[in-house]
């Protein structure tokens, strides 16, 4: 142990600010991409499941145009 | 039979997750008229950008003469002649400038050559008006001119029709025989009813398109 | 030969191998962190010059090689996407690049914060502060045009233009920002620079970068797993994988 | 299908040669630009204006001028060469002729260098051609200005040629001019450096033939690789589109 008590180790001689801001941030940023990315799979898996639990309605033949024209009715 | 010039085997083309064609095998001969068809969306114009190698998210082979492709690259582009959806046509230059740049990457052709091109299209006195002052048929015209003088055996026209008036196509349309009749190979797609001797047709969108 | 590499483009294949090697990466990437860090904040010997404040170099330079490196791994997989038109290739870039960005910033901070008590300043314009910096903005670049371009196979071609664009830039300017330095500030306190390093300080730093290494393997690994389940989404092995997973 | 056809296959000799087909697109260019002679000038007034704007918003005092003049300078061509470079390939795109500048037989990018070139004659040509009046009204000195301006002379092209990387990749993507300025900037900032620094050298009187070689290096690197990569950044876009 280089430093001789609990409290000298978290005060570091006045660079405990600088060095704990660091390390607090480090944990937190990498912390949060990990956490992140889990659910990101976690809701792209959901999705999935979703999609294959209701498979699309397939259109057998593209519909048709017939270009009518639509009166708004205004009653 | 004449030897292909260009075959397409087992084409296949998706596009944002949606099947356009697949197993999509064709030969382009010389002296032939092959007529993409499909409604709209269907993939014809991205098969002929496909075709005419500006499009290469495809699987599938594209044979130049037996050989693949992309390895005669540059004898392909010698040989191939591709008129799309937008002309190339510059609005701030003249049709001649215009016909002129078209020309110089390809084949050095005298001024008074481009001139009777562009009289042919009917653009006779109209070739040094800038062609933003031009109508929409007047510049695809300025384009079509180079069907006139176009040495290339094969030609990929993507909608050529589109803007030209009545008389203007059925001038087109001979043209396009007379082409096949001398050996020549063209892929079009139109929407106009095109009646020629010996066309041959590739479908698209036949049922099968969203690939879920 | 060709068989081997055709298999490890394979997106199922991958999955599979991933899989089985994320929990090891994880954990043996942890406990090597953790044991790298804990030596480095309450083992090593204090820095003759600067004091405590150096203990920062056990998360900064990890940050700083990892950042870096994973910028040289994009523009591997950038190569072998326009060569082989490897789709896994391209699933690395699109989903290590977010990362690369978060060490690069982690880089920055930590040499920002470590600057305030060597130099009583929050920001130097110094050599490798600035040169990372430069790294944030190509990063940054490099998930821009990912986003901007919707179609897969184009998006994955242009990002590996650029990547390789800009890892070929990256040597010129480290080189020019260097000379830029010294014209401008002779002679500064460089904060990493060590004559010696002993070796109670260079152990735990080496062991934190291999642990930070390890995870972000396994970041790598889990985001490109995402990364493929989105893309694969239509195949069958993606949709039986989907039902049997529990959760 | 009765009928034997032979195709007469078009020979390399009949087809138009490297060199030729690379001028016919650079006067095609600069013919196109000459008959918008105003969108040549815009780039230069915003040359211009942005150097006008140091003295205003910082300080028109001589010795401040006079040390961050070449910077100033150096800044605002790269700001106004980075304006430009979105119209290099968007208004062929938008009318078909680049479809058929990729088609041309010969190596696209050789074709693609014969564009840069003409970007920079259009653009940074002119730029370095004012640089001297705007050197004078920053209180540059002789010698710095002349250093200044071959500074230009050597990086501007540089500029132009990892530009088109940069205008080639972003084609046809929406807010496509700040993607451009995001993914180029950080490729400029070796440039940038050297420019400046070579002119802040000679304002003290060192010798500048080294770092001058050094931009010359550049250049000859720029000239190598950038043609390639907007010839692939180029087919890549043509092919989503």
């Amino acid at each position: 142990m280089a430093f001789d008590s609990f409290g000298a180790f978290i005060v570091m001689e006045g660079h405990g600010p600088y060095v704990w801001a660091c390390y607090f941030v480090f944990f937190l940023l990498m912390g949060a991409v990990m956490f992140w990315s889990l659910r990101q799979r976690r809701f792209v898996i959901a999705q999935q499941r979703r999609r294959t639990d209701s498979t699309p309605v397939r259109a057998e033949s593209p519909a048709g145009a017939s270009f009518t024209r639509i009166e708004p009715s205004q009653d | 039979m004449s030897e292909p010039l260009l075959q397409a085997v087992n084409l296949e083309c998706e596009r944002d997750d949606r099947v356009l064609f697949r197993d999509l095998s064709f030969s382009i001969l010389p002296g032939s008229l092959i007529r993409v068809e499909g409604p709209n969306g269907s993939g014809k114009t991205t098969l002929l950008r496909i075709l005419a190698g500006l499009n290469d998210s495809y699987s599938g082979d594209l044979l130049w003469r037996g050989k693949s492709r992309n390895g005669y690259r540059e004898e392909f582009l010698r040989n191939m002649l591709y008129l799309g959806h937008r002309p190339g046509i510059k609005p701030l230059l003249t049709p001649m400038e215009n016909l002129r740049a078209l020309m110089d990457g390809r084949r050095l052709l005298p001024d008074k050559i481009l001139w009777q091109a562009l009289e042919g299209t009917g653009l006779g006195g109209f070739q040094a008006v800038p062609c933003r002052n031009l109508s929409a048929g007047q510049q695809r015209r300025v384009a079509l001119a180079r069907l006139l003088i176009a040495d290339e055996p094969l030609w990929i026209l993507d909608e050529v029709f589109t803007a030209i008036d009545i008389q203007g196509v059925a001038a087109l349309e001979r043209l396009l025989i007379e082409r096949v009749e001398n050996g020549g190979a063209i892929v079009v797609t139109t929407h106009h009813d095109l009646r020629l001797p010996s066309m041959q047709r590739v479908t698209l969108g036949g049922g099968d398109g969203y690939g879920y | 030969m060709w068989q081997i590499f055709h298999k490890l483009g394979s997106p199922k294949w991958f999955f599979g191998i991933a899989s089985t090697l994320m929990p090891w990466l994880l954990w043996v990437g942890v406990a090597l962190l953790v044991a790298g860090l804990g030596w480095g904040l309450a083992f090593a010997p204090q820095d003759y010059l600067q004091g405590n404040s150096y203990r920062i170099i056990f998360i900064h330079v990890p940050s700083a090689f990892l950042a870096q490196s994973v910028y040289i791994m994009m523009a591997v997989a950038g190569l072998v996407t326009l060569v082989w038109r490897m789709k896994l290739a391209d699933v690395f870039v699109k989903a290590v690049a977010p990362v690369g960005a978060v060490l690069t910033f982690l880089a920055l901070f930590t040499g920002a914060v470590w600057g305030k008590p060597t130099w009583g300043t929050w920001w130097i314009w110094d050599a490798r502060l600035t040169s990372m910096l430069i790294l944030l903005f190509l990063y940054f670049g490099v998930i821009a045009l990912g986003a901007a371009i919707s179609d897969e196979k184009s998006s994955a071609r242009a990002v590996a233009v650029l990547v390789l664009v800009g890892v070929v830039n990256i040597p010129i300017i480290k080189y020019s920002v260097e000379w830029w330095n010294t014209l401008h500030q002779p002679a500064t306190f460089k904060l990493t620079e060590k004559p010696s390093m002993p070796a109670e300080m260079w152990v735990p730093l080496l062991l934190s970068v291999l642990g930070l290494y390890l995870i972000f393997g396994w970041l790598a690994c889990l985001r490109m797993q995402t990364e493929i389940l989105v893309r694969e989404g239509r195949t069958r092995w993606v949709q039986q994988l989907v039902q049997a997973r529990g959760d | 299908m009765a009928t034997e056809f032979t195709v007469t296959l078009r020979s390399p000799e009949v087809s138009v040669g490297t060199a030729t087909a690379m001028k016919a697109v650079f006067v095609r260019d600069l013919k196109t630009a000459f008959r918008q002679p105003q969108d040549l000038l815009n780039p230069l007034l915003f040359f211009v204006m942005v150097v006008t704007l140091f003295p205003l918003g910082v300080s028109p005092e001589v010795s401040f001028l006079q040390q961050a003049g070449s910077g100033i300078l150096w800044v605002a061509a790269l700001l106004s060469v980075l304006l430009s470079l979105d119209h290099l390939y968007r208004h062929d795109f938008d009318d078909g002729t680049l479809e058929q500048l990729v088609l041309q037989p010969q190596p696209l990018f050789l074709l693609v260098l014969a564009k840069s070139l003409a970007h920079w004659v259009l653009t940074g040509l002119p730029l370095v051609l004012l640089a001297p009046v705007l050197g004078v009204m920053v209180h540059l000195e002789g010698n710095s200005v002349a250093v200044l301006c071959l500074t230009l002379l050597i990086g501007t092209p540089v500029l132009s040629l990892i530009g088109s990387i940069g205008a080639a990749l972003t084609l046809g993507l929406r807010s496509a001019g700040v993607l451009l300025s995001l993914l180029i900037i950080p490729l400029y900032i070796p440039v940038l450096i050297f420019g400046t620094g070579t002119v802040m050298a000679a304002s003290e009187g060192a010798p500048v033939a080294g770092q001058l070689a050094l931009m010359g290096a550049f250049l000859m690197l720029a000239l190598t690789l950038a043609p390639f990569a907007s010839a692939a950044a180029l087919r890549i876009s043509l092919s989503n589109s």
